[in-house]
C-alpha cells in the first residue's frame, strides 16, 4: 500500500481535491480538500487502511477573502500596468481598460477544520480539510469513527467555535466548563 | 419511578480525582463514577493548565515562541525545541550545519533519559515506592549538570535556535557525558534488581492496564505506550529527521499491551538513548554550530508546514501556517500525551483504582503538555 | 485572612512566643502540590541532592488540612484559581504561601496582551509571604525561599547568607 | 492521708507507659525521617538541634498550636473521640507487655488476648474517624483498613495461638520465661515444636505490618490513591494523636513479635538477660519495618488479600497443624 | 502447587534482594549538598537575570540603547531608555528596567545585543518578601556593583 | 464509704442488667431502622449476659456455667449481627440506593 | 469503711466509671439521631460491660467481650451504616407521636419491675465452689460439658457466614 493507492481511494470517496504534496517540502504527503458532507466517508477510507489520528485542528480565514480580493486586483493592476507599459513602449495610446474593481458583497470568509492521520507502519501523512462557512461552522463528527477525535473536536471547538455534528459531548475541554468564547478566532477580543 | 427501578442505577457514587491529587502529577482532574472500588466510568477533566502557547504563538514572532516550546513538556523540552526549530526551518528551508544536529541529538537523548527517570520514579512514587524517585534523581542531577553547562538551565530549555543551537559544547561536556553513560549504566541492574524484580511491583503491573492495539490506533496513542501494545512506531525510524537515520539504534516493542510492558519500553529506551548519545559523541563532526545565512527576521513563504518529532512521550507534531509574514499565522501543537491520555477514560473502565492509577502513571502524563 | 490575624494569645509570653515561633518555622510542612514546571524543581529540592528535609520541610503532605505552606509551583489558570484558594481555605492557621517561579509571582512569560486563561500571580488570590523569582528557580533558591520563611517567622536569620559572586 | 503503694506503683506505671508511648511516637517519626534519608542518600533533619533530634519536638509544638479545624459538614463528636479511641487503647496495650521479668505493668494472666482485644478497638476508632469527616477518601480508606485488618487477623491469631499451643500460657512473662537461655532457645528457631517456626516468624511479621498499615500494606493512606485516607480532613493534634497512635501501635507489634519469636529480654547467648536486649530486638524490629517502609512499592487491596488467603493463611494452618502433631507425638 | 510454591520462593527473594539494595545505600555516604553551608559551582553558562555590562575603559555601561533587546524578549520585561547627550555619541543609557518576574530566562536578548551589553548573571538564589524587589533597575544595580 | 463496695454486690450488676434490658426495649420499640433495632437487641442481649455473669460470679456453685453461656451467647450475638446485616444490606441494594449526595466531599 | 485513697477505693470509683460509660452509651445507642453514633454509644455501652465483667472476676470474658462486640459487630455494623445511612433521617420525621412516649412508659415500668425484683429477692450464694472459673476451669469445661453446645455453636457461626456471605453477594452479580 503506497500514497498513490490512498489517493485514489480518497478521490473515489468523493474528495475535492487530493493533491500530493511534497512530503520534504511540507512535512506531509497527501493534501485532500473535502467539503463537510463527504468528511466522513474520506475518514472511513482512511479508518479502513489503518491509519491512526494525529490531530484535528482549526484555522480561521477570517480576512482571506477581502485579502484574495486585494490579490486579484493587485494582479489586474498590475496587468494592466504591464500592458499600458507595453502599449506605451509600443508607442501607442494605452487602452482604456479601467482597473475593473470587483463590486458587491465579498463572499464570506471561512473555517477550515484541519485532520491529520498517519500510519504506523509506513509513512503517509495525510491531511484533510474542510472548509465551512463563519456564520454557519458546522461539521459532521468522526468521533464515531475514531473515538480519539472525540477531545480533539472537543478542542476544537473551545478554540474556534466549529460545531461538530453527532458530537456526544461538546462541552469546553480545555477553557472552563462555562467559557462561551473561542480565543483562537482571529477576531477574539478577551 | 419506584424506589425499586432506580436502584441499581444508582448505587455509584462519583470520586473527584484532582485537580489537586498527589496521583494526578499536576492539575489534571479526573471524574470517576465507582462502584466501590470498581471504576465505572472515568472522565479526564483537563484545562487546568491551559497556557494558551497556541494563542501566544499567533501573537509572537517566530523567534519569540522559542521558550515556550521548553514550557509545554518540561520534562522533554529539548525535543519540543527540535519540533518546532524544525517545522519552521523546513518552512523557511534553512540548511542546519551538522554538528549542530548532533548536538541537538546529543542534548535531547540526555534530555529523554532524564525525562525516563524521572517518569521512572514518580511511576514507582505512583505505586507506592519512595526511593527509586531518589535513586533517579540522583542519576538525573548529573544529567542535568551536563545540560546545565551547555544550556544555561535545568528544566526549560531553550536551546535550539533557526539554523542551528545556542552554544557549542566543550570538551568537558563530552568526559562528563560520556563518565555519565557509564554510570548510568552501571546504575541500571540495581534498578531493575530494586524495582522491575520486585514481586509486588510486577503483581501490580503485570496484566494490568490492557490497551491494545486497534485501541491506540483509534485514539492516535504513539510513544511508549503504543510500543508497549507492540506496534513498532517511532518516529525516528518512521520519518527519521535530523541525523537518527545514521545513528544505529533499536525501538524496544513489548507485546503483552500491560503496564508492565511500557514500564520495560522505557527502561529500554534509556539504553537506547544512552547508546544514541555515545554514537553521536564519536561521529561528532568539527564546524560551526549556527548557519551562516539565517535571516534576522524570519519569514517563512505562505503556506503550511509539518514536522514531527519523538519526544519521550510520543509523537510530537508542529503544523504552522505562514502567511509569509513575521508571526504564524496558525501554530498547531500536536502533543501526544494529549492522544495518549484521551484513552484512558476507555481503558479503565472496569478496573479498581489502585490499577487504574498504576496505568494513569504507565501513561507517563506531562499535564502542561496536554493542556499547552 | 492569611497571616495577620492570628488570635492575639490571651497572656503574651514573650519567650513562649519565641518559642512557638521557632517551632512552627523549623517544621514548615509543604502541600504536595505542584502546577508545573516549578513542582519538578520543588521535587528536585526535595530530593538528595538538595535535601529539604535537613531544615524539617520534608514532610510533603497530600491533604491541605495538615499543611503549614503551600508552594505554589507553576502558573495558575483562571480554571484552576478556584481550587487554589479552596485548598489555602482549607489550610489551618497558622499558614504561608510561597509563589515560586515567575508563574506564581506575575503571570510570567504567559502574560501578554489579550491573554484570557492564567491568573497573573498567586497574590491576586491570597497574601503570599515569599517569593521566588525564576523560570524555574534552581533548587538552592527554593531553599533560600525556605529559609526566607522562617526568618519572616522568627525575625531572626539562623543560617549564613550565600553571596553570589 | 494514706495512700496505697499499690496505687503509686499503677499510677507510676501508667505515667511511665503514656510517657513511653509518646517518646517513641516522636522518636519513631525522627529514625523514620532519618532512616529514609540515609537510604535515600540524603541527611535528613539535621539543622533542628544536633542531628536534628530536637525535630520532633518543633513538630510537636507546631501541632499543638496550630489551628484545629473542625469543617463543616463532619460529625464533630465522632470526630474529635476518634482520635482518643485510636491512642487509649494502644497504650492500654502497653500496660501487659513486659519489658522485662520485672518491668510489667501488669502482669495479666491472658495478657495476649488483651492485646488483641485492645488492638480490635483501634479499628473502630479509625472507622468512626474517617466516616466522622465524611470524606470519600476517608470512607474508602476505612473500609479498606477494616478488610485489611480482618484478613490478617486469621493468619495472624492462627500463628499466635501456635505458640499459644507450643507455650501453654497466654501469659507474656511465662511465655518468654519458655525461651530463656540463648537465641537457640527463641521460638524462631524452636524446631523441635515445628519446623516451619521462621516462617511462622515471617508470616507474623507480615500480618504485623498488615495491621499496623505499614508499608507495604498500608491502603488506608495510600498517597497516591486516597490522599491522606483516613486522616484527610484531620488538622493539628487531630492528625497528631493519630500519628502517634499509628506508631504505638507499630511499637506493641514489634514487642508482641520479640516477645512470641524472639525470647523477649533474653539475651542471645545466655547472659545478662535484661530489658536493654528487649529495646535492641524491638528497635531492630522497628528499623525493619521503617526499612521495609522505604524499600518497596505499594501492593493493591485485592493483591493483599490474596497474599493473605493464598499463602498466608493456608501456610499458618499447615503450620499449626504439623505443630499440634508434633507436639502429640514427641 | 510446584509453581506456587516456587512463585512464594522466588517472591520472597526478589524481596530480600530489595531490601540488600537499600540497606546498601544506607551505609554509603550522602550525596547532599548542604546549601547554605556549602554550594554547588555555578557553571559559566548558567544563566540567571540579565545584567548590563560595563565598558571597561569608560566604566558606563556598554549599552548603546538600540533597544534590540527590548524589540526581541518575548514576554516585555525589558524597558530601555535613554537620551542623546552633548559630546557623546550615539544614545546615551538613562534607564534599563528589567521585570524579572515575567523573564523565561531565554536569552534572546543576550543573543541579540550586538555591542554584548548585556550577560546573564550568576543570581541563583534569590529569594524575598517583595515582590517589586524583582524589578530591576539594572543600571542602578551596575552603579552599586563598582 | 459504702458506694465504693457496690461492685462487690449481686443487685448492682443485675440493676444494671435491668436497665440495659429495658433501654434495649425501649430502643426496640422506638428505633423503626434495621439497624437500630439491631444495636437495640444487642443492648438485650448485653443485659442478659451481664446477669448470666452476675449469677455466676456470686451465686453459682461452678463458676464457669455463666462464662460459657455468656461466650456463647456473644457467639450467637456476632452471628445474629452478621445474618441481619447482609438481610439489611441486601433489603437496602433492593429498595434503597446508597446516596452519597451528602457526603462533604474534600474539594479541590 | 473503705478509704477512696486504697486500691479497693480506686477501682470502687472506677467501677463508677464503667457503670456510667455502660448507661450513657445504652442511651445514646437508642437516642441518638444518627446511626453512626448510635453505634458509637454501643461500643461504648460493651466496653462499659467489658468493665463489669472485669470486676465479676472474669477477665477473660471482658477481652473477649472487646474483642467480639467492639472489634467485631460494631465494626460490621457501622459497615452496614456506611451503606445505608442517609436514608436513615428521612424516616424519623414520620412516625406516630405518640410512639415514643409510650415505649419509654412500658420499659420504664419493665425497668422497675425487673430492678424491684432483683432488689427484693434474697440471694442465697453458693454452698460451695467446684472451681474457680479461671481461664483453665473454662477451657475445660467448653471442652468437656459444653463440647456438643460448643460444636454447635461452630457450626451455627460457620452457617451464618455462609449464609451471610449469599445474602450479600445476591445483588451483585457481575
Amino acid at each position: 500500500m503506497n500514497c498513490a493507492a490512498i489517493k485514489q481511494k480518497l478521490a473515489a470517496s468523493g474528495a475535492e481535491s487530493v493533491i500530493e504534496t511534497e512530503y520534504a517540502r511540507k512535512g506531509f504527503a497527501l493534501d485532500v480538500q473535502v467539503a463537510p458532507e463527504h468528511l466522513v466517508a474520506a475518514v472511513s477510507v482512511l479508518d479502513a487502511e489503518g491509519f491512526f489520528i494525529e490531530a484535528v485542528t482549526g484555522v480561521d480565514w477570517l480576512g482571506e477573502q477581502a485579502a484574495l480580493r486585494k490579490e486579484t486586483e493587485a494582479k489586474a493592476a498590475a496587468e494592466a500596468k504591464v500592458k499600458a507599459e507595453a502599449a506605451a513602449a509600443a508607442g501607442e495610446e494605452a487602452p482604456a481598460v479601467a482597473v475593473h474593481a470587483e463590486q458587491g458583497e465579498l463572499p464570506e470568509d471561512v473555517l477550515e477544520a484541519v485532520y491529520d492521520f498517519n500510519h504506523y507502519e509506513y509513512l503517509c501523512r495525510v491531511t484533510i480539510r474542510t472548509r465551512m462557512v463563519r456564520s454557519k461552522p458546522e461539521v459532521p463528527t468522526i468521533s464515531q469513527i475514531y473515538p480519539g477525535a472525540n477531545w480533539h473536536e472537543r478542542e476544537t471547538h473551545d478554540f474556534f467555535g466549529i460545531i461538530f455534528v453527532g458530537h456526544p459531548y461538546l462541552v469546553p475541554l480545555l477553557l472552563p466548563e462555562d467559557a462561551d468564547y473561542h480565543p483562537l478566532l482571529k477576531d477574539f477580543r478577551p | 419511578m419506584s424506589a425499586f427501578a432506580e436502584s441499581e442505577a444508582k448505587e455509584t457514587f462519583v470520586l473527584n480525582l484532582g485537580p489537586q491529587h498527589p496521583a494526578t502529577h499536576g492539575v489534571l482532574r479526573v471524574k470517576l463514577t465507582m462502584d466501590g472500588e470498581y471504576i465505572v466510568e472515568a472522565e479526564p477533566v483537563l484545562g487546568y493548565i491551559h497556557r494558551m502557547h497556541e494563542k501566544m504563538g499567533e501573537n509572537r514572532t517566530w523567534a519569540q515562541f522559542l521558550p515556550n516550546t521548553g514550557r509545554m513538556d518540561y520534562l522533554h523540552a529539548l525535543a519540543f525545541n527540535h519540533g518546532y526549530v524544525s517545522v519552521v526551518e523546513r518552512a523557511a528551508g534553512i540548511e542546519v550545519p551538522e554538528r549542530a544536529e548532533y548536538l541537538r541529538v546529543i542534548t535531547s537523548e540526555l534530555n529523554r533519559v532524564s525525562s525516563h527517570l524521572l517518569w521512572f520514579g514518580a511511576f514507582i512514587l505512583d505505586l507506592g515506592g519512595f526511593s527509586p524517585l531518589l535513586y533517579a534523581f540522583d542519576d538525573r542531577e548529573h544529567i542535568l549538570d551536563l545540560l546545565e553547562s551547555v544550556t544555561g538551565s535545568r528544566l526549560t530549555y531553550c536551546y535550539f535556535r533557526f539554523g542551528g543551537v545556542y552554544n557549542d559544547i566543550d570538551g568537558d561536556f563530552v568526559v562528563g557525558a560520556r563518565a555519565f553513560i557509564k554510570r548510568l549504566r552501571g546504575r541500571m541492574p540495581m534498578y531493575h534488581n530494586l524495582v522491575t524484580k520486585n514481586i509486588i511491583l510486577m503483581k501490580r503491573l503485570r496484566e494490568v492496564g490492557p490497551i491494545s492495539a486497534e485501541m491506540c490506533r483509534k485514539y492516535g496513542a504513539t510513544g511508549p505506550v503504543c510500543r508497549g501494545s507492540g506496534i513498532n512506531f517511532d518516529v525516528r525510524k518512521h520519518e527519521p529527521y535530523s541525523i537518527y537515520p545514521e545513528m544505529d539504534f533499536e525501538v524496544p516493542v513489548y507485546e503483552q499491551c500491560d503496564s508492565m510492558a511500557r514500564y520495560m519500553v522505557r527502561m529500554d529506551e534509556i539504553e537506547q538513548s544512552l547508546r544514541i548519545v555515545e554514537q553521536a559523541l564519536d561521529k561528532l563532526p568539527e564546524g560551526p554550530v549556527m548557519a551562516d545565512k539565517v535571516p534576522k527576521i524570519i519569514k517563512p513563504p505562505k503556506g503550511d508546514y509539518y514536522h514531527a518529532v519523538e519526544t519521550a512521550r510520543g509523537s510530537f507534531g508542529v503544523r504552522v501556517v505562514s502567511d509569509g509574514s513575521n508571526t504564524p499565522y496558525r501554530l498547531k501543537l500536536r502533543s501526544p500525551t494529549y492522544s495518549n491520555l484521551s484513552l484512558y477514560g476507555e481503558a479503565c473502565q472496569g478496573m479498581l483504582l489502585p490499577d487504574a492509577l498504576a496505568l494513569m502513571g504507565s501513561l507517563d502524563l506531562v499535564i502542561p503538555e496536554i493542556d499547552r | 485572612m492569611g497571616t495577620q490575624n492570628i488570635q492575639p494569645a490571651i497572656v503574651q509570653f514573650a519567650q513562649l512566643d519565641k518559642l512557638l515561633a521557632l517551632g512552627r518555622a523549623n517544621s514548615l510542612w509543604p502541600m504536595t502540590f505542584g502546577l508545573a514546571c516549578c513542582a519538578i524543581e520543588m521535587m528536585a529540592t526535595g530530593a538528595s541532592r538538595f535535601d529539604l528535609a535537613r531544615f524539617g520541610a520534608e514532610v510533603f503532605r497530600p491533604s491541605p488540612r495538615q499543611c503549614d505552606v503551600m508552594i505554589v509551583a507553576g502558573t495558575i489558570s483562571k480554571k484552576m484559581a478556584p481550587a487554589v484558594e479552596t485548598l489555602y481555605d482549607q489550610m489551618p492557621e497558622p499558614k504561608w504561601v510561597i509563589a515560586m517561579g515567575n508563574c506564581a509571582i506575575s503571570g510570567g512569560p504567559f502574560v501578554f496582551e489579550g491573554q484570557y486563561g492564567i491568573v497573573e500571580g498567586a497574590d491576586k488570590l491570597f497574601p503570599v509571604d515569599v517569593f521566588i523569582p525564576g523560570c524555574p528557580p534552581r533548587p538552592e533558591a527554593l531553599i533560600e525561599g525556605i529559609l526566607e520563611l522562617e526568618e519572616k517567622i522568627t525575625g531572626s536569620r539562623r543560617w549564613p547568607r550565600v553571596e553570589v559572586g | 492521708m494514706y495512700v496505697d503503694p499499690e496505687i503509686i506503683r499503677l499510677l507510676a506505671f501508667l505515667i511511665g507507659v503514656i510517657a513511653f508511648a509518646a517518646l517513641n511516637a516522636a522518636y519513631l517519626v525522627w529514625l523514620e525521617r532519618k532512616e529514609a534519608a540515609h537510604i535515600q542518600r540524603r541527611i535528613g533533619p539535621k539543622e533542628v538541634g544536633p542531628f536534628g533530634l530536637f525535630q520532633p519536638l518543633v513538630d510537636g509544638i507546631k501541632l499543638m498550636t496550630k489551628q484545629l479545624i473542625v469543617p463543616a459538614g463532619v460529625d464533630p463528636v465522632l470526630f474529635k473521640i476518634a482520635p482518643i479511641l485510636v491512642m487509649v487503647p494502644a497504650i492500654m496495650s502497653f500496660v501487659t507487655i513486659p519489658f522485662s521479668d520485672t518491668l510489667v505493668a501488669r502482669n495479666l494472666d491472658i495478657g495476649l488476648l488483651a492485646i488483641f482485644a485492645f488492638a480490635s478497638v483501634n479499628v473502630l476508632g479509625l472507622l468512626l474517624g474517617a466516616w466522622g469527616s465524611r470524606n470519600k477518601y476517608a470512607v474508602i480508606s476505612a473500609a479498606r483498613v477494616v478488610s485489611q485488618n480482618v484478613a490478617y487477623e486469621i493468619p495472624m491469631l492462627v500463628t499466635v495461638v501456635t505458640l499459644v499451643m507450643i507455650s501453654g500460657t497466654m501469659n507474656l512473662s511465662k511465655i518468654v520465661g519458655l525461651q530463656m537461655g540463648g537465641f537457640w532457645h527463641w521460638n524462631i528457631f524452636n524446631f523441635s515444636a515445628s519446623p516451619l517456626m521462621p516462617v511462622a516468624f515471617l508470616i507474623f511479621f507480615v500480618c504485623m505490618l498488615a495491621e499496623t498499615n505499614r508499608a507495604p500494606f498500608d491502603m488506608a493512606e495510600a498517597e497516591s490513591e486516597l490522599v491522606a485516607g483516613a486522616f484527610t480532613e484531620y488538622s493539628g493534634m487531630g492528625f497528631g494523636v493519630f500519628f502517634m497512635g499509628e506508631y504505638a501501635n507499630i511499637v506493641i507489634g514489634a514487642s508482641v513479635a520479640t516477645i512470641l519469636f524472639l525470647g523477649g529480654w533474653d539475651c542471645p547467648f545466655g547472659l545478662f538477660p535484661g530489658v536493654h536486649w528487649f529495646l535492641i530486638k524491638m528497635y531492630f524490629l522497628i528499623f525493619t519495618v521503617i526499612w521495609i517502609r522505604w524499600t518497596y512499592p505499594r501492593t493493591t487491596f485485592y493483591g493483599l488479600l490474596n497474599l493473605s488467603w493464598k499463602i498466608l493463611i493456608p501456610i499458618s494452618f499447615v503450620n499449626l497443624i504439623l505443630t499440634s502433631a508434633m507436639l502429640k507425638v514427641f | 502447587m510446584i509453581d506456587y510454591l516456587r512463585e512464594i520462593i522466588s517472591g520472597t527473594w526478589s524481596l530480600f534482594v530489595g531490601l540488600g539494595i537499600t540497606i546498601r545505600y544506607f551505609f554509603q555516604p550522602v550525596v547532599t549538598v548542604q546549601y547554605p553551608h556549602e554550594t554547588l559551582p555555578m557553571t559559566p553558562r548558567f544563566r540567571g537575570h540579565i545584567e548590563l555590562v560595563k565598558d571597561e575603559e569608560t566604566g558606563e555601561p556598554k549599552c548603546i540603547v538600540c533597544g534590540m533587546c527590548q524589540k526581541a524578549c518575548p514576554s516585555n520585561c525589558i524597558t530601555v531608555n535613554g537620551e542623546k547627550r552633548e559630546g557623546v555619541k550615539g544614545k546615551v543609557l538613562t534607564e534599563y528596567t528589567l521585570d524579572f518576574t515575567k523573564c523565561s530566562l531565554c536569552g534572546l536578548c543576550v543573543e541579540s545585543c550586538t555591542p554584548k551589553a548585556i550577560t546573564f548573571s550568576k543570581d541563583y538564589n534569590l529569594a524575598g518578601v517583595r515582590k517589586e524587589a524583582y524589578i530591576f533597575d539594572l543600571k542602578k544595580r551596575l552603579e552599586a556593583k563598582n | 464509704m459504702y458506694i465504693l463496695v457496690l461492685s462487690n454486690n449481686l443487685q448492682t450488676y443485675l440493676v444494671i442488667g435491668a436497665l440495659l434490658f429495658g433501654i434495649g426495649i425501649y430502643g426496640m420499640v422506638q428505633r423503626q431502622t434495621f439497624i437500630g433495632m439491631l444495636i437495640s437487641a444487642e443492648l438485650i442481649l448485653s443485659g442478659a449476659s451481664l446477669n448470666f455473669m452476675a449469677f455466676n460470679r456470686f451465686l453459682a456453685p461452678d463458676p464457669t456455667v455463666g462464662q460459657v453461656f455468656t461466650l456463647f451467647i456473644m457467639a450467637i450475638a456476632a452471628a445474629e449481627a452478621a445474618i441481619a446485616l447482609s438481610i439489611i444490606i441486601a433489603v437496602y441494594r433492593n429498595y434503597k440506593s446508597i446516596d452519597t449526595e451528602d457526603v462533604v466531599d474534600l474539594q479541590g | 469503711m473503705v478509704s477512696l485513697f486504697t486500691v479497693e477505693g480506686l477501682s470502687g470509683l472506677l467501677f463508677f466509671g464503667f457503670m456510667g460509660l455502660t448507661l450513657a452509651g445504652a442511651i445514646v445507642a437508642t437516642n441518638a439521631r444518627s446511626l453512626i453514633r448510635s453505634v458509637a454509644g454501643l461500643a461504648l455501652c460493651f466496653l462499659g460491660v467489658a468493665g463489669l465483667y472485669y470486676y465479676l472476676n472474669s477477665p477473660f470474658v471482658a477481652l473477649m467481650q472487646i474483642l467480639i462486640y467492639v472489634g467485631a459487630v460494631c465494626v460490621t455494623i457501622i459497615f452496614a451504616v456506611m451503606l445505608a445511612e442517609s436514608s436513615e433521617l428521612k424516616q424519623i420525621t414520620s412516625r406516630n407521636g405518640l410512639v415514643g412516649p409510650l415505649a419509654f412508659l412500658a420499659s420504664g415500668i419493665l425497668i422497675f419491675a425487673l430492678a424491684g425484683l432483683a432488689l427484693r429477692t434474697q440471694w442465697r450464694p453458693a454452698p460451695c465452689l467446684v472451681n474457680r472459673g479461671t481461664v483453665e476451669n473454662l477451657g475445660q469445661s467448653l471442652l468437656t460439658t459444653y463440647s456438643m453446645s460448643f460444636e454447635l455453636i461452630s457450626v451455627v457461626l460457620l452457617v451464618a457466614v455462609v449464609g451471610s456471605l449469599v445474602l450479600a453477594r445476591a445483588g451483585r452479580d457481575k
